[in-house]
């Protein structure tokens, strides 16, 4: 997907600094994601990948520096807000509502956009037919009246992402979308998600360690590393450097 | 007025509240449950030790027996019943939700308010014999009696003792590993099961020993034990839940917040407790020492 | 002609006979757990004994009495489901009951509703009769304006030139009509005492030192205090232990029923009052041969001399027994209905244990006040009272119609001349 | 098959107090406290347990003992009276909802607590006015404009309560069908997840706190209009661990469950101190005891399918 460099960032990190005691998260962080690209955060674990995506969705504040979003400024400002202006936000370890079925926390999703505060039930016509689509586009359908407690991790991890694609956000933060899918099913699920992404114009900014992954489904990388971007651009390249290959993957095949 | 008075009286009241108090802190940093029937316990010790008292009184003929009695009977009530409700009632609790903790210990306190009444009457009991062995002495023209002091020393005894122990020995470091993260302490091998027990038979141990302590001041009839909870509650809270040191901190701001009252604003006495529980629960709701547990995204 | 009127009278005691109930069903509601247990119990005792008593000699009037005890424990809302249960569901004839003023104020108006005879034997409110009439509902027992204007004429008595007073009550209702109507009693027989301390201590705090350092370091001439059960037991043995009874002069106005409790630990010199004339060793009626009775079987039983709790149930139940005897006689041998039964109460003059008690039209007893000061005998085990003072109940009752306080505060010196000397 | 049992006993309810007029009392009483205990099986949806309710209970019945002492006609209307207990609570429960509701779990507790006991205190202390621990008398109100004798007032509050709250309960069991209603037990699971979908849990959290207040303060009205006195103690720490008790008795899984626990509740009660006067909190305890660890759904968990709707953590 090509995107040109002259129309504005859609999200941009200016100076990040964060430090978890010892642990240098961010040190001066500036990095813009495009309308419409896909772009992979790849780097050593711990480097302050995912405090990344914490800090864009208000989770945690920096210590220094700006964040923001069509040019409007968002550090600081709460999650809800923050999703509220179109920034959802999908977890490493599934956060579910485990009380509930598959289709009741897709459907409490959607009712979270609209028609949260209406005295109206939560399984209303549109609502639960909008829920139908989702679920077929994601392949859930099958487990949509399943106990979330009694579902495979590959089915956990779709529907966390189901549940911030519902928000039809104009900006979607994925942690390792894949991390505990079995590797058959990694592809089958990133096939999806992506068809999916791509169906609703999505921006999309992941954190990533399968360069398989990366190579297939990223339009740009940037390597993370000590708290600042060592390097940006086409996966092609970005992956064939010598000095990323060491720092970030250890010596490839 | 002399100032002095108000802040010694202070001491005191706030050093039996801890005495009272620290016996439920330390259940809740350990097994994370707030133990509603803290105050039967409270009750159980003061029963205790009076009995022991006279019954050392008048079968080893001396009074100064009634102050090892003080002692043992919480030894005893903690001893004995620890383990036993540990085992019987709490082993299924640990498990449950936090709303369904505080219902079985709030089921437990109806329980033993009445195993207590079938057990020791309805009679009023009292043992001053500690109060006048000890004599009193006058400070700024106003007699306290020397175990009043008994009382401050004996709280700062089980202060320093408790920190002492859950720093430097073993079981201590043990009993903190498991405050702090509990899947953790398990992870490493600790028996976790025997943890909880002996912390538990502390705890009520502790709260036995504010009750014999309190004994020969106060009265034992029926209904002692349901006064002392609230007020722990509110010691507990303000110190910070789980914290020792906040029980000894949350239990001075409440005494000597009471003997204000008195000396200055009598009509406020009743209301001090749960005026500076408010106070402080609104300005930092996990207690002066508490520590907030961030949820792990 | 004996056959005659042998037949003729055999006839009409059996038609008399015919129409008595079976048996009377009385509610007693008192407190049997709880800090207040410490007065229901007594209470209970008196009534298990006397009842007994009257059982065995034939009952009341002929019927024997079957009393259903029920728990005073658990608050107004409680109390007023149990009236209504022993009222419509065990069909109880007439209730004797509560200690609490609460629920003495939450279960009057039920009375008059469900139309059953009710006679409050305790509590302590003047409210009750002073806001409202009643017609079901009556109480045999004075009320706080007797024992506090009792001890303010005792203390003035005592202590002629009294100065500055102090008081130490529970934050409660009881404690608050005790120390106003006491302060207004004092300040309206001698303008010139002047209050050092208010003191209120929470209902059941058991814990008195900082209360007692501010009263110790105040040295008021007289400290008031209206403190019962385990609380007064509490605070004395506080204060004993530092000296405030040597500093102060104590007036414990409800003290009488604590006083076996304390035992020698008691001192001399302390100033108790038996909320009306309840004293085992009432100065005038302890050789009564009535008196005597009722005490030597209450100790034979109980293992305890009376208190004033069980005196107060005993006026209870001599009341109801008068009033069925007196209500007989109205009606010619027929047994009362309800209404005749709360009719023949009014006005009823009775001999009780320790003297007389008169209900008056509004429902309220008045009953002379006994106060004492406390001294340590080798006869008794505990403090006994020694120049006692028996004060005539128009002297310490506010007439009907009068709200115990606008009365308290009519009173003048002068009313000190009256009030003989304690002997 | 629980429907059916609920309509059986819904019937029984409304015929036996023709048969024994006592036991009207006695559930005007549990209805009265099953609202309270409503209004906290919602906030322990959310893994929210208030140990403060009284507060409200104690408002909305001192509201209707206060109003009842001003002079004038709409002031003597039970209508009247109980929608201004309900509105009381509302009140009461936005003012002190604004700083709950930022707290969880034994801090939401311990803070509800101290509120409550505060009032408590207040309720006792303000003897002037409040009649202190003596309390006020509540006499007897105007139903409809007509005045009535005070047993057939009694009846008529039954049947009136007993419509009231088959009323509330439908709208309730609407409520949580709601999106909102629904997120109740989301916040108990996964409180963050639900903020992240932009849900302001805080004002889900104040909204539903009001609502339990507002049924508190409804309930507390009623006791006062059944009782016609009322004390202090209605707003005593012990008067709320109850409402906690009757919610965890009856189930909180669903809308009938608190209610069934509040007549379950005054039954025993009533029998523990008929027969047991000795050792009734012995047999409240245990019953507790038992119900918690072998029906933890509650008696009406019991009366349906085996299977546990509500995953323990």
């Amino acid at each position: 997907m090509p995107q040109n460099r002259s129309d504005k960032p859609l999200l941009e990190a200016r100076d990040l600094h964060l430090r978890f005691g010892g642990v240098i998260a961010a040190a001066g962080i500036n990095l813009k994601v495009y309308p419409g690209e896909f772009l992979a955060i790849i780097g050593p674990n711990g480097a302050g990948k995912s405090t990344f995506l914490n800090i864009c969705t208000g989770y945690l504040r920096p210590e220094r520096g700006q964040v923001f979003l069509e040019g409007r400024e968002i550090t600081g400002l709460p999650p809800r807000t923050i999703a509220n202006m179109g920034v959802a936000r999908a977890f490493q370890i599934p956060q579910l509502f485990t009380d509930k079925t598959v289709e009741e926390n897709l459907l409490l999703a959607l009712a979270a956009r609209e028609g949260f505060w209406r005295w109206l039930p939560l399984r209303a016509k549109d609502r639960v037919e909008e829920g139908q689509r989702l679920l077929r586009a994601l392949g859930l359908e099958p487990f949509a009246s399943f106990a979330v407690a009694e579902t495979p991790e590959g089915v956990r991890k779709l529907l966390d992402v189901g549940m911030a694609l519902a928000l039809r956000p104009k900006l979607l933060l994925l942690d390792e979308p894949t991390s505990g899918v079995s590797s058959e099913e990694k592809l089958h699920v990133m096939d999806t998600l992506v068809q999916a992404l791509r169906a609703q114009g999505v921006t999309a900014v992941f954190v990533e360690h399968d360069m398989d992954v990366v190579r297939r489904y990223a339009d740009r990388v940037a390597v993370w590393a000590e708290g600042k971007i060592m390097v940006e651009g086409e996966p092609g390249e970005v992956l064939k450097d010598p000095q990323v290959l060491a720092t970030v993957v250890g010596v490839e095949e | 007025m002399n100032p002095l008075l108000a802040l010694f009286d202070g001491l005191v009241y706030g050093s039996l509240l801890f005495l009272v108090a620290v016996g439920l802190t330390l259940v809740f940093g350990v097994l994370r449950i707030l133990n509603v029937a803290h105050g039967s316990f409270y009750a159980l010790g003061a029963y205790t030790a009076v009995i022991l008292g006279l019954w050392a009184e008048r079968a080893l003929g001396s009074g100064w027996l009634s102050f090892p009695a003080l002692l043992l009977a919480p030894v005893l009530v903690g001893g004995i019943l620890g383990p036993l409700i540990e085992r019987l009632v709490l082993r299924w609790a640990y498990v449950r939700p936090e709303v369904l903790q505080l219902l079985i210990t709030f089921s437990l306190f109806l329980v033993l308010e009445d195993l207590q009444k079938l057990v020791f009457g309805v009679q009023p009991y009292f043992l001053d014999r500690p109060l006048q062995l000890l004599g009193a002495v006058e400070i700024g023209g106003v007699p306290y009696t020397r175990y009043q002091f008994l009382l401050v020393l004996v709280a700062l005894l089980v202060l320093f003792g408790l920190r002492f122990l859950l720093r430097a020995t073993p079981m201590g470091k043990i009993l903190v590993a498991v405050v702090a993260d509990r899947e953790m302490a398990q992870a490493l091998g600790v028996n976790v099961g025997r943890v909880y027990a002996v912390a538990f038979s502390l705890g009520v141990g502790l709260a036995a020993l504010g009750g014999a302590l309190a004994s020969p001041t106060v009265t034992i009839a029926p209904g002692l034990g349901a006064e002392v909870i609230v007020l722990s509650f509110a010691v507990v809270a303000v110190g910070g839940l789980g914290q020792v040191e906040g029980a000894a901190l949350g239990a001075l701001l409440i005494g000597l917040g009471r003997s204000l009252a008195v000396y200055w604003l009598p009509e406020l006495d009743v209301l001090v407790p749960y005026l500076v529980m408010v106070l402080v629960l609104l300005f930092r709701p996990v207690g002066l020492f508490g520590t907030v547990e961030v949820r792990r995204l | 002609m004996r056959t005659i009127w042998g037949i003729a009278l055999v006839a009409l005691v059996s038609v008399a006979l015919a129409q008595r109930p079976a048996e009377i069903r009385l509610g007693i509601v008192t407190f049997l757990s709880g800090p207040a247990s410490v007065f229901g119990i007594p209470a209970k005792n008196a009534a298990d004994l006397l009842i007994d008593q009257w059982n065995r000699a034939g009952g009341v009037s002929g019927v024997r009495i079957r009393p259903i005890v029920v728990d005073e424990a658990g608050g107004a809302e409680r109390q007023v489901a149990e009236f209504r249960r022993l009222v419509l569901d065990e069909k109880v004839d007439l209730v004797i009951g509560y200690i609490s003023s609460a629920d003495c104020l939450a279960v009057a108006p039920v009375a008059e509703e469900l139309r059953v005879p009710t006679i409050l034997f305790d509590c302590g409110t003047p409210q009750i009769f002073e806001e409202r009439r009643y017609t079901y509902v009556f109480r045999t027992a004075a009320h706080a304006a007797l024992d506090s204007v009792a001890a303010a004429l005792y203390v003035l008595k005592i202590n002629p030139d009294l100065k500055t007073i102090a008081g130490i009550n529970q934050d409660y209702a009881w404690g608050r009509d005790s120390w106003e109507l006491f302060k207004a009693a004092i300040i309206a027989l001698k303008p010139d005492v002047r209050v050092v301390a208010e003191l209120w201590p929470r209902l059941y705090a058991g814990e008195y030192s900082t209360e007692i350092s501010r009263l110790l370091a105040l040295r008021p001439d007289v400290v008031h205090s209206s403190l019962w059960g385990g609380d007064l037991v509490s605070f004395v043995r506080q204060g004993l232990g530092r000296g405030l009874f040597g500093r102060s002069r104590v007036v414990l106005t409800a003290g009488e029923h604590m006083l076996q409790e304390l035992g020698r630990t008691l001192p001399s010199g302390v100033i108790i009052g038996a909320r009306g004339d309840h004293w085992f060793l009432h100065p005038r009626t302890k050789d009564d041969p009535a008196h005597k009775a009722f005490v030597e079987e209450y100790r034979r039983r109980f293992g305890r001399y009376p208190v004033y709790p069980s005196y107060h149930m005993s006026q209870a139940l001599l009341a109801m027994r008068s009033a069925y005897e007196r209500a007989l006689r109205d009606t010619g041998g027929r047994w009362p209905t309800r209404e005749e039964f709360a009719r023949a109460m009014v006005g009823l003059e009775i001999k009780t244990f320790t003297g007389t008690v008169r209900i008056r039209e509004d429902h309220q007893a008045v009953e002379d006040a006994l106060y004492g000061t406390t001294a340590q005998t080798p006869q008794y085990p505990f403090a006994i009272l020694e120049r006692m003072l028996l004060l005539p109940k128009d002297l310490v009752m506010p007439p009907v119609g009068v709200k115990s306080l606008d009365w308290v505060r009519t009173l003048r010196p002068e009313v000190l001349r009256q009030v003989p000397d304690p002997r | 098959m629980r429907w059916p049992l609920l309509l059986l006993a819904l019937l029984v309810l409304g015929i036996l107090p023709l048969f024994l007029p006592w036991l009207g009392f006695v559930f005007t009483l549990a209805l009265a406290k099953g609202l309270a205990a409503l209004g906290i099986a919602l906030l322990l949806r959310a893994g929210l347990v208030s140990f403060g309710h009284g507060l409200f209970f104690g408002a909305g019945a001192y509201a209707v003992a206060f109003a009842l002492r001003e002079p004038g006609r709409g002031s003597q209307e039970a209508t009247l009276l109980l929608l201004l207990a309900l509105v009381v609570g509302l009140v009461l429960g936005f003012l002190v909802g604004l700083f709950v509701s930022r707290y969880r779990g034994i801090f939401f507790a311990m803070l509800n607590l101290a509120f409550s006991m505060v009032f408590f205190a207040l309720l006792a202390k303000f003897y002037h006015w409040t009649g202190g621990t003596d309390g006020l008398r509540v006499p007897t109100p105007t139903v409809m404009g007509l005045v009535l004798e005070r047993n057939v007032f009694g009846e008529v509050l039954f049947y009136a309560s007993l419509a009231l709250v088959i009323g509330l309960s439908l709208l309730l069991h609407t409520f949580l069908e709601t999106p909102v209603g629904k997120a109740l037990g989301a916040i108990q699971t996964n409180e963050v997840r639900l903020e992240y979908l932009g849900i302001p849990v805080q004002r889900v959290i104040l909204l539903t706190y009001l609502l339990s207040a507002g049924l508190a303060g409804l309930g507390g009205g009623l006791t006062a209009l059944a009782v016609g006195h009322v004390v202090p103690e209605l707003a005593y720490w012990v008067a709320s661990g109850e409402f906690v008790y009757i919610a965890i008795l009856g189930g909180i899984g669903a809308v009938p469950g608190p209610l069934l626990g509040a007549l379950v509740y005054e039954l025993i009660r009533t029998f523990a101190f008929k027969y047991l006067a000795y050792s009734w909190q012995l047999l409240l305890g245990t019953t507790m005891l038992l119900v918690i660890f072998f029906a933890p759904g509650g008696i009406w968990m019991l009366l349906g399918e085996r299977r546990q709707r509500v995953a323990s953590k």
